[in-house]
């Protein structure tokens, strides 16, 4: 019979796999143990969402708390990936790469480059992302975008526990710096997930729905706000196929144009801010290569131009929902307009 | 009568209204987040309230503070309507910012409040602005940056301490030491015995005092906001602390000792401490506390009760005020 | 008679001028005046690049040279700014964005949303950008798209000296956060430049050369690039137009719109990597909101996905060149290829 | 015959080889960016071989260090190829980095070199991780991190420092004081009087050396290293010392006092200083100096006629190697 796990458990369950196959992985992180140097229990946290909790008892010495130092626990996270071991480092909001960019971007990213292919850097950055949690501006942005931009990095944002506990292991092992990116509401939603080990490949979306009418590309928590709104849609006789990215760099265009060529309209959702998004690169990607296919404008469901607010009353209107992304879908099921 | 203080029976009872209005603020909104109507995160200042409030008790509208995650004690002693930042933390369009902001981004620059931050130690270099800009526009204000203990190990703080030494500016570093950064220990985290060391690093004086003793942080807080007012430079101050909660409202604290928080309750309770000493003194009355006991109750509850009340921000405030001008 | 001026020269100008008028304004950096506690003259350099050589003369009080922490002086800056002062801040290369992007995009950008309208920060940071001089991966880099991405920052990147002038005094009198990058490459080029003061509004685009037949929308150094192609294209009987667009957030769409109604072909030409590009951005609005006027496929040509390489070799072959603008521009005259 | 130095008659001479060829490479350099052949951002080591060198005759393959802008003589020192360095200064394909990096960039990780850096301070964070690796992979690995007076500043170092020392990691700090960050100096620019209490407020313990000392510079190193490698934890040495050139190749160096180079090279040349005092001791003779003299001399001839004559990276070079995996 088939196991469910959340994508939390899955985490929780990747990394376990992971440390246990290969010793040179270590977790390290804020309060990802918990209760260091503390009078009470250790274990006492498990990272800020709990995500790691009891994994130190399993694997001692691979799970290190960190002082509140982003830029030097992170770099040394990368240093230590270029000296032997393979660490998993959490930053437990991806809002916080501010105070750690340089150690990402300019290190980690570049150093095969820029040091001739003489150097390789397998760590994984492990981060939440995304709004819903009422946690306001500086807790809930996406900045997947920032991350896609860079050459040398790779960019993952999983939809599902499935698909999260296979990319994570393919991250670890991945030779390449990865940034990984887990939607906070996300964590708590369970799916089927086999117990035994697997990686799943880079730079391979996955179609969450298959449908003839309508491509939405999207990933992360757009991809089940995506699926409700099909189910809306198929009710009004629009057959929508939703493409998960899940890989954001590498990311598998091939699977977006055949999907495009044979619907010949692109909704391209997302829940990271508009400018320079995963949105506009999407819809660019395909007003080059498969423009010819389109019958008609493309339609981009993004969060707007504007921080994310606290207010629940605007933190919902500002996250792209079932019902923009239906009504960005219907917007492209008119004529083509020239 | 004879007033031991350096303050007088007014400020005396200034300072009580202010700290006693933080600790039914946070015990309010404890109960209230418990009840799950209270969106987010939510960190609580009560049982730290005599290093704010014996801190701002020196400071005017003029000069400016920059806070922590951990801000609504900081804004109610700088003075924020207390009805507003309420409303705020219910997300409401009477908030501090209008809902916009929630608990962790309460401002009012008006009175010199550079905001709540969420982001640790991003306040320090804010506030070197502040002593600059106090600098270069010729007045005698004052910047002070709050940080815990965890966030003393961002190199924010430690530029900005060096940053304000070399550049002299008016502008104090208040360590708030609750001996935890989430879970974690200080005694792990921060590498050195004392901040002392810390701030001597950096070319700059610095003190470590009790935090739970009114009257000490205010002396010590006195003693280096006048330095810095006249030209002396920057500080560091430590005030050692207790948190009575947990990190955030929902933390399950298995990572302190048994028995810890009843004994920090019952043994290091700031408010406890400083109204036993002026009442021991025979300087205020236990009359006159419980006269400003109960006007507090009332102003937090009609902030609640306000806050409950108010409307939610309307749809078209989700894209204004991205931009001064567009 | 007109008189030229250097890129760099109007810098130095419209600093000169602003500060002059209002005594607020205070410029910052490491060694923008230069020798600072050092034994011999003081003005030693005026920047890494001399742009702000002299005008601690005639500002005394006004300019300040910082110690090399970033993240501390820009972020004083930004809180000075909170104060009543009118900062200009200088990075010397906007790739060491990575150690104090904090205080840029969670501070400055986001403060006015955050605190509900109740805050003004007029800060200006201004950086220099680009590659072609053999600066290296950590040296050359645009970043133009993690900033334009950021609600809550203006971000301008002028061509031309004239443009630069007036969009610079416009920054410094906007109460936005801007981002002001200077291309290293376009610094020794002049253009005619007014004495007087002169602001140019942010969000107009200008029409670097008028045309029929595509329109090319770029900025910064690819806009000379773009002009060069276009003169080659000219002689092969293609009517370029070339729309510098000079300020990438606000960005004046209505412009390219315009244009592309009128020509029927877009290339974007961006000299930054191509995911989540300033190219990819416009690309995506156009095939989002002008989607009818195209004829066909539209074009873009920007550096590699790869960090900016030391070899001149490499390097030259890294930067859009005037010959792939051009080869860009003659892709997109083929006929619309559904 | 008696030799009163810390190392061997062959130690001697292989520091003062290492330290001639650093000499040599930069001089030569010099004179050749100014002929134009030379691109991008060049910035010389010369004058302070002893301190580079002084620490890592110390050091094996195993042992890291991370480097600054300033690199070219960690590099050599490091034991990385001078042929290669100098191609890749050229942007040739056949140099230490295939022509990517140039001189900012240079690295060799089988030498423990884990590159120059074009960013103040990063090296920091990263040795960090060299230290964590040689503690979880369970090797006697040291690492040692370079920064200048200026780069002292970085928040990254100071975060680092602190890291080290509660991880009680096996790494050394390095400042190299040569008093300039460009042409800022550094009275102004840090705060406090001493690098020794700035280690002081991390926890750790700091030594300052004259750095144009080579013995001073050897002794203090190989305490601090012996320490870290014996799990005594992290150290940072200051080396006091002389930068001969401007900040990079083009610098007019006014911020510099009359005459200031002239006295520095009559004075305080470390090789000057060095070669006195084993000459003068007798345990080396001039003409075993001259022979590494020449042999340097042919060695860089031979390093700038190869990367002269060396193939520019071909053009597909142009996307390789951003990823190990596509
Ligand atoms: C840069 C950054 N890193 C991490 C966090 C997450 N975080 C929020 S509060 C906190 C603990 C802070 O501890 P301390 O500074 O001692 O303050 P206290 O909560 O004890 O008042 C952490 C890790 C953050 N907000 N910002
Ligand atoms: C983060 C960062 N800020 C600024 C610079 C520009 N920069 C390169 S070298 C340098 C001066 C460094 O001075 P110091 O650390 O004393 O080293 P030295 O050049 O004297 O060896 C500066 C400001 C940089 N490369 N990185
Ligand atoms: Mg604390
Ligand atoms: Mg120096």
């Amino acid at each position: 019979m088939a196991r469910t796990l959340s994508m939390k458990d899955a985490i929780n369950e990747a990394l376990d796999q992971e440390m246990g196959r290969d010793p040179t992985v270590v977790v390290l992180g804020e309060d990802i143990v918990g209760g260091t140097g503390s009078p009470g229990e250790d274990d006492a946290w498990g990272g800020a969402m709990g995500v790691t909790k009891g994994l130190i008892h399993k694997h001692p010495g691979q799970l290190i708390d960190t002082p509140l130092s982003e830029s030097a626990y992170i770099g040394a996270a990368i240093g230590a990936a270029t000296c032997g071991l393979r660490p998993v480092a959490e930053l437990m909001f991806v809002d916080f790469m501010g105070v750690c960019l340089d150690q990402i971007f300019n290190q980690a990213a570049k150093f095969r480059y820029m040091f001739g292919g003489k150097a390789e850097t397998p760590v994984v950055i492990r981060a939440t992302c995304g709004a819903g949690f009422r946690a306001a501006a500086q807790h809930s942005q996406m900045l997947t975008p920032i991350f896609t931009h860079i050459p040398g990095l790779k960019v993952v944002c999983p939809s599902n526990a499935y698909d999260t506990k296979g990319l994570l292991i393919q991250s670890i092992r991945d030779n390449d710096p990865v940034i990984f990116l887990e939607h906070k509401n996300l964590y708590d939603r369970e799916t089927d997930v086999p117990e035994e080990s697997y990686a799943i490949p880079f730079g391979e979306a996955s179609i969450a729905r298959e449908g003839t009418d309508v491509t939405i590309v999207t990933y992360g928590m757009m991809v089940p706000y995506s699926l409700e709104a099909s189910e809306t849609l198929k009710r009004e006789g629009i057959d929508v196929e939703v493409i998960d990215l899940r890989t954001l760099s590498p990311i598998d265009l091939d699977t977006v144009f055949e999907s495009v060529e044979m619907t010949g309209r692109l909704v391209c959702v997302d829940e990271a801010n508009p400018r320079c998004s995963i949105a506009s690169d999407v819809a660019a990607a395909v007003a080059q290569e498969a423009f010819g296919s389109l019958k008609g404008p493309v339609a981009m469901v993004t969060a707007p131009h504007a921080p994310v607010p606290f207010s629940s009353a605007l933190e919902d209107l500002y996250i792209p929902s079932p019902e923009r992304i239906a009504d960005g879908v219907r917007q492209t099921m008119g004529e083509r307009s020239s | 009568m004879n007033n031991p203080f350096p303050l007088s029976r007014e400020g005396l009872l200034t300072a009580y209204r202010r700290m006693r209005t933080i600790r039914e603020f946070e015990e309010r909104l404890h109960v209230e987040f418990a009840t799950g109507d209270i969106a987010g995160f939510v960190h609580l200042y009560a049982g730290e309230e005599a290093a704010g409030v014996g801190i701002m008790m020196h400071l005017e509208d003029h000069d400016r503070i920059a806070s922590t995650h951990r801000g609504h004690g900081h804004c109610i002693a700088k003075g924020v309507d207390v009805k507003a930042m309420m409303a705020e933390i219910y997300g409401k369009a009477t908030g501090a910012c209008a809902g916009k902001g929630g608990s962790m981004h309460i401002a009012d620059l008006s009175r010199g409040m550079m905001g709540a931050n969420g982001i640790l130690g991003a306040g320090a270099p804010l506030i070197c602005g502040a002593g600059l800009a106090a600098q270069k526009l010729g007045h005698d204000g004052v910047g002070i940056t709050f940080f815990g203990d965890g966030a003393s190990n961002q190199g924010t703080v430690l530029e900005s301490m060096n940053l304000a030494a070399i550049w002299n500016l008016p502008v104090i570093f208040v360590v708030e030491n609750n001996g935890y950064a989430e879970s974690t220990s200080v005694d792990y985290a921060v590498a050195s015995d004392s901040y002392v060391d810390r701030a001597a690093g950096f070319g700059m004086p610095g003190i470590t005092v009790d935090g739970t003793d009114f009257f000490a942080v205010y002396e010590a807080a006195g003693e280096v906001i006048r330095r810095a007012r006249e030209g002396g430079g920057p500080s560091l101050l430590e005030c050692k602390m207790i948190r009575f909660y947990g990190h955030f409202e929902g933390d399950a604290q298995t990572y302190r000792a048994p028995g810890e928080n009843e004994a920090n309750r019952q043994h290091r309770d700031c408010l406890k401490i400083f109204t036993g000493k002026i009442l021991e003194a025979g300087v205020v009355e236990t009359g006159e506390l419980a006269v400003i006991d109960s006007e507090v109750a009332d102003l937090i509850e009609d902030a609640l009760e306000g806050a409950k009340a108010a409307p939610l921000p309307s749809a078209a405030e989700l894209t204004t005020d991205v931009y001064v001008t567009y």
